[in-house]
């Protein structure tokens, strides 16, 4: 595979490693933990995000045979494996994200490189650039209606689903995993924007941090 | 605001996540080096913008980041269809003038300040034309 | 026709004002026309007007498919400036403003033209530069104005947030102070009636439905009222160039967008000169009545429709809230849209075209009020000759095809 | 005061809760319940406010969103300031403040009143654009005068203290009315378990059922009204929103509501457990199915003085009596067109006050309610009208006379009423407002003397808005259409149940046509007979109007002002039109129909904005590295959205640096040992594909046949019509696998380009782009020093053999994995680190550690800019302005005349324009004066000797000091300026010095770049 370049970018020691929220949680304000709150907000940080293009029919098959779990070929829909750990968005119909524990995506895309052979394809750590960002509570939906166009009732939003979209104004990749667990994918530079936010558009119904 | 059907997302989108891309079909001439300024710049610059259907390309920007095509009434700004790169139209107006000289109904022309008056009289056009 | 004046007034009010004249006539369209102006706005009008008045062409008719000047001179934001960058379009749009400083008299009609200032601010270091750029052109073409700093733009506008908190703290601004802001609607009847005194026949309500064209030369124009016969037309018609090119069997390099506006209930004086912003884009200025009238987007998609997009008006209220916090509890009464005609370098069409005889002045994107004056000045001029005026040859329709455009999106970056 | 209109009983207050308020000063109070109107009424209140124009005394007129006279300063302290709210629909609190917006020195003895009085007479309409035009010099002088008098209330001059938000809502059924059209279509539509939303303008549900004086499953209207209320918000699938305006009918379904979710509490929005709370919150709706059933609103008479306080709406004074307990007068004459608005007698006769006649336009009046009058005593008056008011700060009287619809005259039996009330009622106008803004023409129906919705896609009006009036047929007229719109959006309707409320028939004749009353004297010399009260537009002015040939109902408006007010023109428009038709011998749709534009009722700005304001009013994007930019004092530029450090001042002795002294050091480190930059935000992006390689040679200008992996190569790209759009630098990381970086500002932009021109031109080739800007955080590491430097924190070979400039490598950066680029954009040494951005922070540090005793200096944009310029190196944007070429920018070796694909941008190159040799040129310009320091955008001449308007043949693009040259130096366009290195050129500026500057290359410092090669 001289054609494309492989590289792991991610170091062995951890050390010094700052999430994209770090410098939010830094300089604050982050609301004590509160009981009461509405909306708990949370980073996954330091998963490791690929983007994987190419054509669904040649992709599918490898997909499934490395990571255990279907290319959601429905669009706007996402597919977990067992754990929950890993999961596949739909994003386009030439492209997918690829969410998986930090310091697996390495290993992850010599795997689907080596059984997509020489077939068209693109795979991209992204690892960097974006952070995943969980909002829970009995709330969470009502601040996501003060965030995002995106309609997102049960009947419209049911657990499962992942969709790109806007959000105030930056674009996050939205999707709910499970029941009360929404997802937002966001871009670093957008983090702390989007932090601040959410802090705000929750602040009427109470809103907790966990770290 | 446009509610907009995305053909790859398969659902509707607020406009908000799109942006409009100009005219659509438009044809980079096969061979530049061998056209005319005149072509070059019809090209680069020169459009339909109709008062009626237009044929438009669009980017679902924040989205799955698509290109598409979309049909709309660009008086009344009704969306017709929407439809994948590399496909053609299937409402044209020349199929909706069709359809009206068979059911004898007149699309309204929205945007007009004079009750009654008609954007455009084919004959007439013709006439000037030749 | 009777003479405007304040004793005038007087005197009608004695009688009740049971004896003022019609304004225009009402006529019936005549069977020739040495020249007819497709399209009743601003332009259309002030046109007829200066083919009469210093071309001494009267036989002219200006037909308009609805109620004069009822297209974009209606639904603008009535800024005036003349601070363009090039020097072809400075040279148009002061030469606008030289004839703007005399109008209300010149046509007997207080078109209430307030040279209170225009400021453009910059936000940005670019926008700085980009600002100096233009300052000095400006002052070389011999057009008024200068650069501010943040505390020059601070002393004109004590309401305006020009602390280092705004998320684009206002770096600085040129300044125009011979810009301003004209009553729209007067401009067309002042024009309308000065054109009418001298001669012109206004037919409204009569619609173009298409042209007479033999052997690639116009012979004149069919109406829903019937034909007329002109061996010149000039088509002036904002947002249905496109529409009447095609009627006429040939492109125009325009694409017609909405371009909304919006303004708040009417408030007691508070902003004293013209505020514009391209880069947290909003423009803003208050009317004679009260109204803060804000300019807000063009919308991307071409649209007849005289009304645009939602999130635009909320981006522009953003904008304006940005800039001036105090203005958050005020309130909107009402937005609106106008179509206009955008060319690729944002710089208007003032051109013979492919028919013989048949001359286009359209193209000017959201800018086109402030140029009403100078554009029908140096239209009739072109129609009268058959020929370009020299302010009008650098805007004719081959510079697309040669590549000389004249990019003024700099200055008309905001619509306006 | 006494409370002296207020009635012992009835109303929907709460009489146990008694508010105290102010207003213009006067202490007053009312009860819980009340609008600031019910309890100016209840209290007497007769002048409100002054008029726009003539300053004449006004009073209440209606009770909803149609008032046009209650126009009121809202607010206890400045920050809080709200103009021109309605007093009739702002709920009353405790404390309240408010003043009149017009009134000087105040509102009962106003000065302009007589200046209104005596002046009236010389202020017809557009008597502006008749006088006033000499000396021209003086306009700004009376424009002064004429602003100070007009306007409203005021803005507030301090910052908003209260928030506000808005709600993505979607629906399936949106009904926009709480009345009994939308109550009843509500219900059938919640029954189908569609998604549904109901709001309303008023402080509570039940519109006009809150004053009706019908009886629904024989139950008392109000108390229907409570009962269906109960039983929608107990469903999970409705939503119900009063005090909530649908303001804006948009594109598609789009419909925006205004919730005002705390105004009716205080005027700053209260926190509710500490927590802060919304003023008031917008709902951006997007329905599948809007039912329209706003109702109508009730028109008044034009008559003579009609603008006296005292000159009322009747159905208003039924809402007064009915809903707030208030009887806002002790006489009242009626005069009506219609039958229903007979209820006005009855309401006032049953509160124990005196009905004095019924003035009805119609022949005979045998309808159920007109009969009930009677059967009371109540002395009704056929045929004839009010034809004017007498009075001045109150109504005194009512002058009635036998009139003539069709004849327009008035026909003698006048009589003089001693009054203290006059309620008028022309008939109801439907409230189409909402279904215009969607750019849909109403329909005028001469059954209902009203504009109905014209055909909205996806839209049903019922009830009222569209012509159906009788309760009874209301109800019907609403479930049939809720069942049709359910039925368009794949809804069944539960057809068995029909839960359509008893209601009796009730029987009436028909209105007559009455809009403008005939007086004795003409229009123009009666007793102004207003039709828009908010702008003092009246009949007698609407009719010189269309004398002086404004014929066309949009120039009436336009003249007069008709119903530009805040208002808009909602009691108004038809009766304008009505007076213009008349005066034109048309009919009312001949003369045709205004648009009604969005807002429906004026909406705040704070709440259109929402959350987007102050901190939250645009993004601000961070690198990685943004904290220790903070923490080490950076000075901040803004390019796009991104904070980028813009120059580290030290603070020495307690001195912080200037920019010009940060700068100076900054370069010098650079120059002279190693600086480093955060570029992390250079947009980069990932290509891989077989055909990547041909992909770069279609959108670059230069040639990528030939770069090998481990190579990069700078690239320029234009748009087709040949002027450079971006820039940057593109590696070959793989055969088929490319990182190409673009500039800041460009990213978004180079990335939608390249997709735009892979999905719609080239589809066939095989190569994707996927953006990794925020993945790699970019440190440039440059100055004689970078390579001692990097050698002890790298693994990579930094020997100049085996990594050359414009090579790239991959190794271990303090201990990080990176990939490092031989790329410069100072002339000097330089290594661009990229590192995943997680582990940005530890790289960074731990190159300061050991950097110290190197001099290892952060720099920021500033001094970047400056050591680019001493290259020459362009910034597209700054140095290009969208009309230059590759050529123009002297960049002939990043042309590929000869690739194989004629790519973007070539074809226009050869243009007459662009092909025109003597264009403005890239060239560098060195001040004759070293001290000089050009202004970035002085404009350049050749002749400074010539006159205004001189000949510009280019100008300054880019100007620093350098601190390297020991003098200023600058970057510049010049018509054909490669040809004419080393003349002098000239550059006129403001204070009438002209610089003098040489022409030189463009290359200031190490013309050879041996400095970078190094």
């Amino acid at each position: 595979m001289s054609e494309i370049r492989e590289f792991d970018c991610r170091p062995n020691d951890q050390t010094g490693a700052e999430s994209p929220l770090a410098w939010s949680l830094q300089r604050g304000p982050v609301p004590d933990a509160d009981t009461q709150a509405g909306v708990t907000l949370r980073e996954s940080a330091f998963m490791g995000h690929l983007i994987l293009r190419g054509g669904a029919i040649v992709l599918d098959e490898a997909v499934r045979e490395v990571l255990g779990i279907n290319l959601p070929a429905r669009p706007n829909t996402l597919t977990l494996d067992s754990t929950g750990e890993r999961s596949i968005q739909w994003l386009s119909p030439d492209e997918w994200l690829i969410v998986v524990p930090g310091g697996e995506e390495f290993a992850l895309e010599k795997a689907l490189r080596h059984a997509l052979g020489q077939a068209h394809f693109s795979l991209v750590n992204v690892s960097g650039g974006q952070t995943v960002i969980t909002l829970s509570g009995p709330k969470a939906r009502e601040t996501l209606k003060k965030s995002t166009p995106y309609d997102v009732h049960p009947s419209a939003f049911p657990v499962g689903k992942g969709v790109t979209t806007i959000f105030a104004k930056t674009s996050v990749t939205l999707r709910q995993p499970k029941a009360d667990c929404w997802e937002l994918i966001v871009r670093r530079s957008f983090a702390d924007y989007l932090y601040r936010w959410l802090l705000d558009a929750a602040a009427e119904f109470g809103v907790s941090v966990e770290r | 605001m446009f509610h907009i059907y995305c053909p790859y997302c398969e659902e509707y989108r607020e406009e908000e996540e799109f942006h409009p891309r100009g005219q659509a079909h438009l044809q980079r001439p096969a061979d530049p080096e061998n056209c005319s300024d005149e072509q070059w710049g019809d090209y680069l610059f020169f459009r339909d913008n109709p008062r009626g259907i237009h044929h438009e390309l669009w980017v679902h920007s924040v989205g799955c980041r698509k290109f598409f095509n979309i049909t709309r009434h660009t008086a009344n700004y009704e969306i017709l269809e929407t439809y994948k790169m590399g496909e053609r139209p299937s409402i044209t107006a020349e199929t909706l003038a069709a359809d009206e000289r068979q059911s004898g109904v007149q699309t309204a022309s929205g945007g007009w300040q004079t009750v009654g008056a008609r954007p455009e009289d084919e004959a007439l056009n013709t006439e000037a034309r030749a | 026709m009777q003479r405007y004046s304040g004793f005038g007034l007087v005197k009608h009010a004695l009688n009740h004002h049971e004896n003022w004249q019609r304004q225009w006539r009402n006529p019936t369209p005549k069977k020739q026309y040495d020249i007819v102006i497709v399209g009743g706005g601003g332009h259309g009008l002030a046109t007829a007007y200066y083919l009469a008045k210093v071309h001494n062409i009267t036989n002219v008719a200006v037909i308009e498919k609805g109620w004069l000047g009822g297209g974009n001179t209606a639904r603008n934001t009535t800024i005036v400036r003349s601070n363009y960058l090039w020097d072809e379009a400075a040279a148009l749009f002061e030469h606008s403003m030289k004839l703007w400083e005399g109008l209300s008299r010149d046509i007997n009609y207080n078109v209430m033209f307030s040279q209170r200032g225009v400021l453009n601010l910059g936000h940005t270091l670019q926008d700085m530069r980009d600002i100096q750029r233009r300052v000095n052109a400006n002052r070389l073409n011999g057009i008024d104005g200068e650069v501010l700093d943040a505390k020059g733009v601070q002393e004109i506008v004590p309401i305006l947030d020009c602390s280092s908190r705004a998320r684009y703290p206002v770096l600085g601004a040129s300044w125009q102070p011979r810009g301003g802001v004209a009553r729209h609607d007067a401009v067309a009847w002042g024009y309308a009636r000065a054109a009418d005194a001298l001669g012109v026949d206004l037919l409204q309500n009569t619609e173009v439905t298409g042209f007479k064209i033999r052997d690639g030369r116009v012979h004149g124009v069919h109406t829903n009222r019937g034909d007329i016969e002109a061996k010149t037309v000039g088509c002036v018609a904002a947002g249905n160039s496109g529409v009447l090119a095609k009627m006429a069997g040939f492109k125009l390099p325009l694409e017609s967008h909405p371009l909304q506006a919006l303004v708040s209930e009417p408030l007691k004086p508070v902003l004293d000169t013209v505020v514009m912003s391209n880069h947290v884009h909003g423009y803003i200025s208050q009317s004679d009545k009260g109204d803060l009238v804000i300019g807000a987007g063009i919308d991307g998609y071409v649209g007849y429709g005289q009304r645009g997009s939602y999130p635009t008006v909320e981006h522009t209220l953003q904008a304006i809230v940005e800039m001036f916090p105090i203005f958050s509890r005020v309130r909107m009464n009402r937005q609106w849209g106008g179509i206009v005609d955008t060319c690729p370098d944002a710089s208007p069409i003032l051109s013979a075209t492919p028919v013989k005889g048949m001359f286009f002045n359209c193209g000017w994107g959201t800018g086109g009020f402030k140029a009403t004056p100078g554009s029908g000045h140096v239209f009739a001029a072109t129609l009268a000759k058959g020929e370009a005026h020299p302010l009008a040859a650098p805007f004719s329709i081959d510079r697309f095809h040669t590549g000389a455009l004249v990019d003024e999106h700099g200055a008309a970056g905001v619509a306006h | 005061m006494t409370q002296i209109h207020r009635s012992s009983r009835g109303g929907r207050i709460d009489r146990s809760r008694e508010l105290s308020f102010t207003f213009n000063g006067k202490r007053y109070t009312g009860y819980a319940g009340d609008t600031l109107a019910s309890a100016l009424l209840a209290n007497g209140v007769d002048i409100v406010n002054r008029s726009f124009k003539y300053s004449r005394p006004r009073g209440i007129v209606a009770a909803g969103p149609e008032e046009p006279n209650a126009v009121v300063q809202l607010g206890a302290s400045e920050a809080a300031q709200v103009p021109n709210v309605r007093a009739t629909q702002q709920a009353l609190y405790e404390g309240l403040v408010a003043r009149s917006t017009n009134g000087w020195p105040n509102v009962q003895r106003d000065m302009m009143g007589m200046i209104g009085k005596l002046g009236g007479s010389f202020m017809p309409p557009g008597f502006y654009y008749k006088t006033f035009m000499a000396p021209a010099s003086m306009w700004m002088t009376y424009e002064k005068y004429i602003r100070k008098s007009a306007g409203l209330g005021r803005s507030p001059l301090e910052s908003d203290p209260d928030i506000y938000d808005h709600l993505n809502q979607h629906c399936d059924v949106l009904v926009i009315g709480g009345g009994a059209a939308g109550l009843a279509a509500a219900r059938i539509a919640a029954d189908s378990g569609a998604r549904v939303m109901l709001c309303d303008e008023q402080e509570e549900l039940g519109g006009s059922l809150l004053d009706s004086r019908e009886a629904l499953d024989g139950l008392p209207a109000p108390e229907w009204v409570s009962q269906v209320v109960t039983e929608l918000s107990a469903r999970e699938n409705v939503e119900l929103l009063p005090r909530t305006t649908a303001n804006g009918y948009h594109d598609h379904n789009f419909v925006t509501l205004h919730e005002r979710r705390t105004e009716h509490l205080w005027d700053t929005a209260p926190a509710v457990n500490r927590r802060p709370q919304a003023r008031s919150r917008l709902h951006r709706v997007r329905a599948r199915h809007v039912i329209l059933a706003t109702g109508t609103h009730e028109r008044p008479l034009v008559y003579g003085n009609n603008d006296v306080p005292g000159n009322m709406v009747a159905g208003a004074v039924s809402t007064y009596i009915r809903r707030f307990g208030v009887v806002p007068g002790h006489k009242l004459v009626l005069s009506v067109s219609n039958d229903y608005a007979y209820r006005t007698a009855l309401d006032w006769h049953e509160s124990g006050r005196e009905v004095v006649a019924i003035v009805d336009a119609r022949a005979t009046s045998r309808g159920e309610l007109a009969e009930q009058a009677r059967a009371l005593g109540i002395r009704i008056i056929n045929q004839s009208a009010v034809i004017e008011a007498k009075g001045s700060d109150r109504v005194t009287a009512a002058r009635i006379a036998r009139i003539d619809l069709d004849a327009f005259c008035v026909l003698g039996h006048e009589k003089t009423l001693s009054c203290d009330t006059i309620a008028s009622s022309g008939g109801y106008s439907p409230v189409i407002h909402l279904s215009s803004h969607t750019g849909t023409r109403p329909v005028w129906r001469d059954d209902v003397l009203g504009f109905v919705p014209g055909d909205v896609k996806g839209m049903t009006s019922v009830g009222g808005v569209h012509g159906v009036f009788a309760l009874k047929a209301v109800l019907e007229h609403a479930a049939e259409g809720a069942r049709r719109a359910l039925d368009a959006i794949g809804f069944e309707s539960d057809s068995s149940a029909p839960k359509l409320p008893d209601v009796a028939e009730r029987r009436e004749e028909p209105a007559c046509a009455l809009f403008q009353v005939p007086h004795v004297k003409s229009a123009m010399r009666a007793p102004k007979q207003f039709v828009d009260l908010q702008n003092d537009v009246t009949a007698a002015g609407i009719e010189l109007a269309t004398r002086e040939g404004f014929e066309s109902i949009e120039h009436v408006k336009r003249y007069t002002a008709l119903g530009f007010g805040t208002d808009q023109g909602k009691l108004g428009n038809i009766n304008g039109m009505a007076v213009a038709a008349r005066c034109l011998k048309r009919s009312i749709p001949e003369v045709g129909t205004t648009v009604f534009r969005p807002n429906y009722t004026p909406v705040t700005f704070g709440a259109i904005v929402g959350r987007h304001c102050r901190d939250l009013f645009d993004p601000e994007r961070y690198t990685a590295l943004h904290a220790w930019h903070v923490e080490h004092g950076a000075e901040f530029e803004d390019v796009g959205q991104w904070k980028r450090p813009w120059y580290f001042p030290r603070t020495v002795n307690g001195k912080k640096e200037t920019m010009h002294e940060a700068v100076s050091r900054e370069s010098l480190a650079v120059r002279e040992k190693v600086g480093i930059l955060d570029a992390s935000t250079l947009g980069k992006i990932d290509i891989q594909g077989p055909d990547a390689r041909e992909f770069l040679g279609r959108v670059y200008t230069n040639k990528w046949a030939k770069l090998a992996p481990g190579r990069v190569r700078y690239g320029l790209m234009c748009k087709d019509d040949g002027m450079l759009m971006d820039d940057g630098t593109t590696s070959c990381l793989a055969e088929n696998h490319f990182l190409m970086t673009t500039t800041t500002g460009g990213a978004a932009g180079v990335m939608e380009w390249l997709e735009l021109w892979h999905q719609t031109e080239w589809p066939e080739l095989e190569v994707y782009f996927t953006s990794v800007t925020d993945h790699w955080a970019t440190m440039t590491v440059t100055g004689p020093e970078a390579r001692k430097l990097m050698s002890e924190v790298t693994d990579i070979d930094l020997s100049p053999d085996q990594f050359k400039f414009m090579d790239w490598r991959e190794g271990n950066v303090a201990g990080i994995p990176a990939r490092v680029f031989r790329i410069s954009f100072t002339g000097e040494l330089a290594y661009e680190i990229n590192v995943q951005a997680n582990y940005a922070m530890p790289v960074w540090k731990t190159l300061f550690e050991k950097g110290e005793k190197y001099g290892l200096t952060p720099y920021g944009t500033e001094t970047m800019h400056v050591l680019r310029a001493e290259k020459g190196l362009i910034i597209a944007g700054q140095d290009t302005d969208g009309s230059v070429t590759p050529e123009d920018l002297g960049m002939q070796w990043a042309v590929g005349y000869d690739k194989p694909f004629a790519w973007i941008g070539k074809r226009a190159l050869t243009r007459p324009d662009t092909a025109r040799t003597d264009r403005k040129q890239f060239v560098g310009l060195k001040p004759r004066d070293p001290e000089v320091v050009l202004e970035e955008g002085a404009q350049i001449v050749f002749d400074p000797e010539q006159s205004i308007p001189m000949t510009m043949v280019g100008h300054v693009t880019s100007s620093y000091y350098s601190p390297n040259l020991g003098h200023g130096f600058a970057l510049a366009v010049i018509k054909g300026g490669r040809d004419r290195l080393g003349q002098t050129v000239y550059l006129p500026m403001k204070d009438g010095v002209v610089h003098e500057a040489e022409i030189v290359s463009p290359v200031f410092i190490d013309p050879k770049g041996e400095r970078q090669n190094v």
